[in-house]
């Protein structure tokens, strides 16, 4: 044991999947069977890495033995821990579903390439993922999100089609400038504080440079995370990808960023109540805006993608409370949302890849019962739904619970109705497929037994119920949430 | 008093503003991409005076040169595409023009009010520099104090490189730059030289300005020469040394960072003893990963695309 | 605040660093050709380049703070990854638009 | 021994009509109908008094007899059984046969049960068994007439009941206890004892709630009509007798009201009566007008309790006698119907005598014999009333005897149809026929011997307090309603009450609809523009630097605030707090 | 409180067994009823002996925590065990006629799945030992109803099934918003005998006034108080199983047991009465008695008539809880048990005639009494219940109402009541009318009512079961274990104070 213990599990789950990718890269006919292996491997260390923060509270890690101003400093306390097995869980089934999606029995040279190519990325992918949950420092965190967002990148362009490169490229664009925004402002917290670590920076909040790198680090997060009004890259390069691709793209990327800006929240700058009323109406705005857009939309993907970016600004009213009595309950909310979110979208995701696969369309008004219906699949979209509208016991539901449970102590009704609104609008958009997957007086053929089984539709089916139960172990999950007081020692 | 080295700094902080500005507003492409070359040239300069040699070197060498090669590339692929007049005055123009103005403005505030070297870590680095195995401070803080971020770098152009070859395909091919014999011939002469230049830099970079990137640069250069008078031509035979030589430097950095961490020391810890000559060796592998990647990255397919294409065509 | 003190090269960079990140930043919001808004991107990246340089100034004649070159070195290379893979897309997409792809 | 005797009693036409839930019982039940009331019947002439407390049924149920009840049992049995032996005949080859037994049976049921109950609930119960079971004997005929006397019933048992509902109701909280004996002891209130006799009027017919009477009565096929107009109203009278605190408490307005219809009803009835065409119905009204005659005692008795006992053994002997009586006229008109021939009828006709001047109140009849008992238990009640009771009580003779005449008259005119099957042999209906005249004329004799304890009869003082305001006032209200219920019927009454409720609500959802259309055309058209209009402007671009900005002028903002508000103006903003991983 | 599995094994009768359902195939019919009669019986076996542990004193709990001081918990309390009693006997009935009834339709397996399903959580419901369990199978059951609500994928039933949902999910998050609102202002949503509101009512009566109006506006949408009933009338479309089980024991009951919670548990009568909500409640509850009768009697759909009959019924509950008397909530708490029997019997028959004489309307009703005898038999003694006749059930429960009215000073619940069985025997008295005494040939709808065939055991029998509980349930209402008794033995409790 003493051996494991000693074994860096935090450095290790950055770098198993790192040297995954380069293996799956070298190899690329034995590409998935290397990418599962070492995702498997990574989740063994985040496993290990867990147990040990669980048992022995925060972990960190001086690379090269130099601390923090002068090295960098890896931390992993529990909001990393959440952060890190929600990337794992996810990952893993979406991996199930890639090897599904781009087996080698799909005909095709498109299919060929995308399986050569999936692994290396998406491995890439989770090791800047992981390596941004891990990291105490701003400019190793700008790192981070430059391989986040090539990796993510990489993967809406992967089915190689005009509409998915077009989004690809705006989405390059909005990502490239957000993470600009973001050097930029780590110029001139350097300018400022002269170091780059969390724990120096949190000392010079409030100056004026500290205040417009916080300026630019919230633009370019939110530029990032998709937060309304800057929003506009989002559907449509989550709509064009492949479904394991939106999967990934939609349950973790986004949530990357957000995360980052949640940790420079609470850790580092601390804004005032002004700065989070902006961002709480910015949520609000996402809210509306998307559930509108979701409710108008033709396209079952447009749908999913569009409900993404309500349920971003959903979490986003948690920054209104952050300096209220009801802040730590709001934030444990969010995070708790931002895991339901991940796991349910990416089931999402996968169900509606599989349905579009099944019946050769995603248009929402042509859904209904067919002879070839893709039962399970829609079984799990269903499923997915109840946790992204937040009926127990999901853990979307246990999110909205704390979230609305935050804004009350803080006697802030206003995010109550706010979050009231958006289960209301996500109940009306998510309707529209599901009431489509049940209608048969269409169906030209007689209905009969059920069709459309595959293995593909596990993944899907997994983390939807997985999402639609978890809630049931909210208080773990907080329990884990709160080693290492993320979110600071509130009474 | 002003001095003259001052006004010399005014002048070239106005050309620059000025340059960059015409990278927007000029209408011919070709122009602007020069534009955009001269502007990082003159950056580079800038940051000379700013006591910034390594930097400098770099930007020149990759934000200008390997980028301008690139940019030209790309331009020679779309050529028959006028670009459109870049700035036309419209309402959100304007809005545009004044937010980002306001903007500036509030930066230039901010920056005015905060004071310049106030704060830093060269104390730190100074103080640690002679235990990080290298003399070179910034060598050290590449690839000893920062390491991690050194090898995400790495790994950030590796993500390049496979996002390149999984999006590029199948394209006909964009007519070859024509280029004259004597271009030719300058190659051939220069070739030699810009290897052992760019290894030179490599060795440098342990006690003085260049490193590992400068020299991956110069590496590239050559790739790109290689490349350009199609001296030599990609062929899918050689995707797997390709590969090899694309993930060397992240697999050898990362597998180094963590065989080093036994015996109660930390992940990046190198052996005391050991640590000028690891990094010596990283230094030189990313070298060829560097130029490599940069390379394939300027050529922008995978060797078995193209070919199965253009067997066909 | 006495102008003469502070004119000296960190200043004036750090000014022009700022401005032209100012312009970098206009022209990503509001170029629509994309190879131009690629090189305002760039104009972001140098702009921001600047102000870590910057920062990393102590005067003439002092040796600098190595950091942020360190930091800048690494930027450096992370934008040109970037933008080649911009570039590539960009390309990518005029062949398709272009019906030059089989 | 007389516990079993109870439960027969009850029992046996029950499970009688439970049995013709099987097809294969049903021509038995039929044939057994006729000895479904006999449990009843001996109960009611040879078992002792005696009462039976079932605690766990409904909400605790108290069956037993009495004396008043052992007279009622006595006479409704037989009617029942004689009905029931009529309708063997009657109804053999009729398609609703089996409808017919069954309701025939259950309101047997609910009739011989309710006289033995004696808790609201089990009363209660068996009333309205009684009077929905018979919804089946009004309608039997499927005619339209039919189908419109239905309806005129229930919607008036339906009101009755729910009258008697809330009368019990009250009238058991105000007396703490369910039991009807507990009721009678009670001071009840005036409103309770208004809703029990509401409730129970309405199955005695008396005016202005009678409506549903005649065109009932006349509707049913005869046996039905028998035990409707000589049992189940006299059910009615049974429920006040039971469960109102008669000769105990003085309720005068009540009873003001009680003798006025009394007095209105005897008359008008007789007025409304001669002008009737079918036979029956005329005997309809002559229920009526004899139900006044009993209203009469009542409010006499509501007026005086002290009268009541002498009263009380008058008004049973008055409702045994019209039983009797009226039963055995209406199977005679079933009878006349049935047979052929002039000296058949004639013969029928001549035993009909009998009956009808019982009625009347010839001298030495029964009805002579119960109206001067009531004179003279009248004279003992209040004195401002009497001439006016004795007046009306003479000339009820004349009302009933045109009534008599009427019958007479247009039963020779059209005689009631009778089926096919009976016309060709009548002779099954003459048993039950004769045995009811030769009953209803040997009443007189046989009374005392029944029921010793209450076969005599008082005088009693004099009163008289005329009301005709109130009088008239009932009437105008009798007319209207009268005319309403005639008029419209139920099912456009509701719908007259619906009407403008529905108009309005198809108003606001058309309106709504409307609204809801153009609502739902701008929630298409307004997104669309402006997701067209934000992507052609690029407002998400802009959005960057505006936000930029935004965020840069409320932090300065929050730090001026800060800077304002404290001495130190910076460390507020950043939340100090511990690292934890310092 | 006695710790123990019991509660959660009775869930799991109906819980377990889902996915089970789920997984069968389509064709596998008998072992999918073996699977579900089996489950039945076992649960109505364990319930009855729950009840008599229950009966001798007993309480029974199990719970674990589920976010931060929030457990979710289940506790078989007499109140709970009322509750269940109903839904397990009746899931037993309603499965046999479910079978009956589905024998050839399409996706049996996703029917009894949900059906199941939406059982369980009616169970947990029942069994919720605090307000956040009470929320989490109360937005379960919208959850499971909605699949089978819109089982016939029509059109028509795909819109009924959208309103259903918007109405009962925006219940459910009003609800949870109260619920919420609960656990910030007083820390916990346990439900305890006598309430737990007495201090913050005393210190904040506004704050504790909305929190009431929040609670029973969420729950009023379930058990369609006007004006959140519009859902109930349109969810008809459903198979008529689901519509039994929806009007009868599921949905509707889970909103008036809620109220009940609530106001006995959650806040105690006594502070309920004090901060002047009972008044309120009880005339909205005498609003939506009317209305729904009024509405009821204009409706020609037998189903819908029958729906809007539910409205007007449900709120008897109500009534009676708002009432705050002891005799009121006996009549309140026997009524959720009677209006369950007496509203499923009458929806089976509906379904009967439907399915064997394709008679849909009440116009098209004439003579089906004597083509369906025994159907028609159940559904006579049901209305004559509802209409409120002794002995059968709905008098038991109309008596005690009418007491308790009598009893808590407002006299006008008489007239309200007498005013609601008018309005009954309006709407109902004319369908047994058609049935028996019009000869099938007069009358509208001849043709809809040619088509006839045979239905089988397993459809008639259900309703006369349940038609002859509506009997022994009234006729036996002082017998000890009927609903009337173990209601009184509830009532003490609650009113112990």
């Amino acid at each position: 044991m003493s051996e494991f213990a000693s074994i860096d599990w935090l450095a290790l789950t950055v770098f198993a999947p790192l040297l995954g990718a380069v293996a799956s890269f070298l190899a690329p006919r034995m590409a998935p069977q290397i990418g599962f292996a070492s995702l498997t491997v990574t989740a063994l260390c985040v496993v290990m890495l867990a147990a040990q923060v669980i048992a022995g509270g925060p972990v960190i890690v001086s690379l090269g033995g130099w601390g923090a101003p002068l090295g960098l400093d890896l931390r992993a306390d529990g909001l990393g821990i959440v952060m890190l097995g929600m990337t794992m869980l996810v990952g893993l089934f979406v991996s199930l579903g890639a090897l599904d999606s781009f087996s080698a029995a799909r005909e095709g040279e498109e299919n060929a390439r995308m399986r050569l190519y999936f692994w290396p990325l998406w491995l890439l992918l989770l090791s800047g993922l992981n390596g941004a949950y891990v990291s105490t420092d701003i400019f190793n965190l700008y790192v981070m999100i430059e391989v986040i967002a090539l990796a993510a990148i990489g993967l809406t362009v992967l089915t190689g089609r005009l509409e998915a490169m077009r989004a690809g490229l705006e989405y390059m664009f909005a990502s490239m400038l957000g993470a600009l925004l973001f050097l930029m402002a780590v110029g001139l917290a350097y300018l400022q504080a002269g170091r780059l670590d969390f724990a120096g920076l949190a000392a010079h909040a409030g100056e004026p440079a500290m205040m417009l790198a916080f300026a630019l680090m919230l633009v370019g997060l939110a530029l990032k995370t998709a937060l309304f009004p800057l929003h506009f890259w989002l559907p449509r390069a989550h709509a064009s990808a492949s479904a394991p691709a939106s999967a990934l793209l939609s349950g973790l990327v986004l949530k990357a960023s957000l995360y980052i800006l949640l940790r420079f929240w609470v850790e580092i700058f601390g804004p005032g109540s002004l700065i989070g009323l902006t961002v709480g109406l910015m949520g609000t705005g996402a809210v509306i805006w998307g559930s509108v857009q979701a409710l108008r939309t033709q396209r079952l993907k447009l749908l999913v993608a569009w409900s993404t970016v309500a349920q971003i600004g959903l979490i986003c009213v948690a920054f209104a409370l952050a300096d209220t009595i009801g802040a730590q309950t709001a934030w444990q909310g969010a995070v708790l949302l931002m895991v339901a979110h991940a796991v349910a979208k990416a089931a999402m995701f996968l169900a509606a890849g599989r349905i579009a696969q099944e019946t050769g369309h995603d248009r929402i008004a042509d859904l209904d019962r067919t002879h070839l219906r893709p039962t399970l699949a829609q079984f799990a979209f269903a499923l997915a739904a109840i946790s992204l509208i937040g009926l127990p016991p999901s853990a979307g539901f246990a999110g909205k619970w704390l979230l609305m449970e935050g804004a009350m102590r803080a006697g802030a009704w206003i995010w109550v109705v706010v979050a009231m609104a958006g289960t209301l609008f996500s109940v009306a958009y998510l309707s529209r497929p599901l009431i489509g997957f049940l209608r048969f007086d269409r169906a030209p053929d007689p209905v009969g037994e059920h069709h459309g089984w595959a293995i593909a539709d596990a993944p899907p089916l997994m983390l939807a119920f997985i999402a639609a139960i978890s809630g049931l172990a909210a208080v773990q999950i907080i329990g884990v949430l709160d080693i290492g007081a993320p979110f600071g020692p509130f009474p | 008093m002003i001095d003259a080295l001052v006004l010399f700094d005014l002048v070239l902080a106005l050309a620059i503003i000025g340059i960059a500005a015409g990278v927007l507003i000029l209408r011919d492409a070709f122009a602007m991409i020069v534009c955009f070359v001269i502007f990082g040239l003159l950056s580079a300069l800038a940051w000379v005076r700013l006591a910034a040699p390594d930097v400098a070197l770099a930007e020149a060498a990759i934000g200008t040169g390997v980028t301008g090669a690139l940019l030209l590339k790309t331009l020679a692929h779309l050529r028959g595409r006028t670009l459109s007049p870049p700035l036309r005055v419209k309402g959100g123009l304007v809005v545009n023009a004044a937010l980002c103005a306001l903007v500036t403005l509030a930066g230039i505030g901010v920056f005015l009010a905060t004071p310049i070297g106030g704060a830093g870590l060269e104390g730190l680095v100074a103080q640690n520099l002679a235990a990080s195995g290298v003399a070179h401070p910034v060598t050290a803080v590449l690839l000893n104090f920062r390491a991690f971020d050194t090898l995400m770098e790495v790994v950030v152009l590796l993500v390049a490189v496979v996002a390149v070859w999984s999006m590029e395909r199948g394209i006909a091919r964009a007519p070859a730059p024509v280029m004259g014999e004597v271009y030719a011939g300058f190659a051939r002469l220069v070739l030699p030289a810009a290897v052992i230049v760019g290894a030179y830099l490599l060795w440098i970079g342990a006690i003085a300005p260049g490193g590992a990137f400068q020299g991956g640069a110069v590496l590239a250069a050559v790739g790109l020469m290689l490349l350009i008078t199609r001296a030599y031509t990609p062929l899918p035979a050689h995707r797997g040394a390709a590969r090899i030589v694309f993930v060397i430097g992240t697999a050898l950095f990362a597998a180094v960072a963590l065989f080093v961490a036994q015996g109660g020391r930390a992940t990046f810890e190198y052996p005391a003893a050991h640590a000028k000559s690891l990094i010596l060796i990283i230094e030189a592998v990313v070298t060829i990963s560097i130029a490599a990647t940069l390379a394939a990255l300027f050529h922008g397919r995978e060797p078995v695309a193209v070919s199965v294409r253009e067997t066909r065509a | 605040m006495n102008f003469d003190m502070n004119l000296d090269t960190g200043t004036i960079f750090g000014v022009a660093g700022m401005i032209v990140f100012g312009i970098g930043l206009f022209g990503a919001l509001s170029v629509s050709d994309s190879l131009r808004r690629v090189l305002a991107l760039k104009l972001c990246g140098v702009g921001a380049s600047f102000i870590l340089i910057v920062a990393a100034w102590r005067g003439p004649a002092m040796p600098a703070d190595p950091v942020p070159h360190a930091l800048v070195i690494t930027g450096i290379v992370v934008m040109v990854s970037a933008t080649a893979v911009a570039l590539a897309l960009i390309r990518r997409i005029h062949s398709l638009e272009n019906g030059r792809d089989v | 021994m007389s516990d079993i005797m109870l439960y027969a009693a009850i029992a046996v036409p029950l499970a009688l009509a439970g049995a013709a839930i099987l097809p294969a019982a049903r021509a038995l039940v039929l044939r057994l109908a006729v000895i479904a009331p006999l449990p009843a019947l001996a109960l009611a002439l040879v078992a002792p008094p005696s009462a039976l407390s079932e605690p766990w049924l409904i909400m605790g149920t108290v069956i037993g007899l009495d004396s008043v009840s052992r007279i009622f049992l006595a006479f409704s049995a037989i009617l029942w059984a004689a009905a029931a032996a009529t309708a063997r005949r009657w109804m053999r080859g009729d398609g609703h046969a089996t409808g017919f037994i069954t309701c025939f049976l259950l309101a047997m049921t609910g009739n011989i049960g309710l006289i033995l109950a004696q808790d609201a609930f089990s009363f209660y119960a068996l009333f309205a068994l009684m009077s929905f079971a018979s919804f089946g004997l009004v309608v039997h005929a499927r005619s339209d007439k039919a189908y419109r006397a239905g309806r005129l019933y229930i919607g008036f048992v339906v009101a009755g009941e729910l009258a008697l509902f809330a009368g019990l109701l009250l009238a058991s909280r105000e007396a703490g206890s369910p039991l009807l004996a507990d009721l009678r002891m009670a001071e009840l209130s005036g409103l309770s004892v208004a809703l029990l006799i509401g409730g129970f009027a309405v199955k005695l017919g008396i005016m202005p709630l009678h409506f549903w009477l005649p065109p009932a009565h006349g509707a049913a096929p005869v046996p039905a009509s028998a035990v409707l107009s000589g049992a189940m109203i006299k059910a009615g009278l049974f429920g006040m007798l039971s469960s109102l605190p008669l000769g105990l408490h003085a309720y005068p307005d009540h009873a003001t009201v009680m003798l006025a219809a009394g007095l209105v009803t005897i008359f008008a009835a007789a007025l409304i009566g001669v002008r009737e065409e079918s036979p029956k119905a005329v005997l309809g009204f002559s229920s009526v007008s004899q139900m006044g005659i009993i209203a009469l005692g009542l409010g006499a008795g509501l007026m005086a309790p002290a009268a009541w006992t002498v009263l009380l053994p008058v008004v049973v002997f008055l409702a045994a006698h019209h039983a009797l009586a009226k039963g055995a006229l209406f199977l005679g008109a079933g009878m006349f119907g049935a047979v052929t021939g002039l000296r058949a009828r004639i013969l029928v006709m001549l035993a009909l005598i009998l009956p009808a001047a019982a009625l009347a109140g010839l001298t030495a009849t029964s009805g002579a014999l119960g109206k001067e008992a009531l004179k003279s238990a009248l004279e003992t009640g209040s004195a401002d009333w009497l001439p006016w009771l004795i007046a009306a009580l003479t000339l009820s003779g004349v009302a009933t005897t045109l009534l008599m005449a009427r019958f007479a008259h247009t039963l020779w005119k059209q005689a009631p149809g009778a089926p096919e099957m009976v016309r060709a042999q009548p002779d099954g209906l003459v048993v039950p026929f004769l045995g009811l005249v030769a009953l209803s004329a040997i009443l007189p004799a046989t009374w005392p011997l029944i029921v010793p304890e209450i076969a005599f009869a008082v005088i009693a003082d004099k009163t008289a307090d005329p009301l005709p305001i109130l009088v008239g006032i009932v009437i105008a209200l009798a007319a209207i309603i009268r005319a309403h219920a005639l008029g419209i019927g139920v099912q456009a009454f509701i719908q007259g009450i619906t009407a403008p409720f529905l108009a309005l609500r198809s108003h606001i959802d058309a309106a709504s609809r409307r609204r809801a259309r153009s609502l739902r055309r701008a929630a298409h058209r307004i997104p669309a523009m402006l997701s067209q209009r934000a992507e052609s402007l690029r407002l998400g671009q802009t959005a960057i630097a505006a936000l930029i900005l935004a965020v840069i002028a409320v932090g300065m903002l929050e730090m001026r605030n800060v800077g304002a508000g404290s001495a130190a103006p910076m460390p507020e903003l950043g939340i100090d707090m511990p690292q934890p991983w310092d | 409180m006695e710790f123990t599995l019991l509660p959660l094994a009775i869930l799991f009768t109906s819980l377990g067994i889902v996915p089970l359902l789920f997984a069968l195939p389509e064709r596998s019919a008998r072992l999918r009823t073996t699977i579900n009669l089996t489950a039945a019986a076992i649960k109505v076996g364990l319930v009855a002996w729950l009840s008599w542990r229950v009966s001798q004193g007993t309480i029974y709990g199990v719970g674990f925590e589920v976010l931060p001081g929030l457990a979710f918990k289940l506790q078989a309390d007499p109140l709970a065990i009322l509750f269940i009693a109903l839904s397990s006997i009746l899931w037993l009935i309603t499965t046999i006629y479910s079978v009956g009834y589905l024998e050839k339709g399409p996706h049996r397996a996703r029917f009894f799945g949900f059906f199941s399903l939406c059982v369980a959580a009616t169970v947990g419901i029942a069994m919720a030992g605090n307000l956040f369990t009470f929320l989490l199978f109360y937005e379960l059951l919208t959850i499971a109803t909605y699949p089978l609500v819109i089982h016939r994928g029509t059109a028509e039933a795909l819109r009924a099934g959208r309103i259903y949902l918007i109405y009962t999910l925006a219940g459910g998050l009003v609800l949870l918003v109260g619920t919420l609102w609960l656990w910030v202002m007083a820390g916990s949503t346990d439900f305890a005998a006598g309430g737990m509101m007495a201090d913050i009512a005393a210190a904040s009566p506004v704050q504790a006034l909305m929190l009431f109006v929040v609670l029973i506006a969420g729950l009023g949408v379930k058990a369609a108080l006007v004006p959140f009933h519009a859902w109930l009338p349109i969810a008809m479309v459903a198979p008529a199983p689901v519509s039994a089980l929806l009007h009868a024991v599921a949905v509707v009951k889970a909103g008036a047991f809620g109220i009940m919670r609530v106001v006995y548990e959650v806040f105690g009568i006594h502070v309920a009465v004090d901060l002047g909500v009972t008044l309120p409640l009880a005339i909205a509850a005498g609003i939506t008695i009317i209305y729904g009768s009024l509405r009821a009697l204009t409706q020609d759909d037998i189903k819908k008539r029958l729906a809007y009959s539910t409205v007007s019924q449900v709120s008897y509950i109500t009534l009676g809880v708002a009432l705050a008397s002891p005799i009121a909530a006996i009549g309140a708490l026997a009524h959720l048990i009677h209006q369950g029997l007496m509203k499923i019997t009458m929806f089976m028959a509906a379904g009967n005639l439907a399915e064997g004489l394709g008679v849909k309307s009440v116009s098209a009703m004439n003579g089906v009494g004597r083509r369906m005898p025994g159907t028609m038999l159940a559904f006579t003694l049901a209305a004559l219940a509802m209409i409120g006749l002794p002995p059968l059930a709905g008098f038991v429960s109309k008596w005690y109402l009418a007491s308790g009215g009598l009893d808590a000073g407002q006299g006008w619940v008489i007239a309200l009541l007498l005013a609601s069985s008018l309005l009954n025997a309006a709407y109902f008295l004319p369908m047994l009318h058609r049935a028996w005494f019009v000869d099938a040939d007069a009358g509208a709808g001849a043709q809809e009512s040619a088509r006839q065939r045979p239905i089988g055991w397993m459809l008639s029998a259900p309703p006369l079961v349940t038609a002859a509980l509506v009997l022994i349930a009234g006729g036996l209402a002082n017998a000890p274990f009927s609903p009337l008794e173990w209601t009184r033995f509830v009532v003490a409790i609650e009113y112990r104070e």
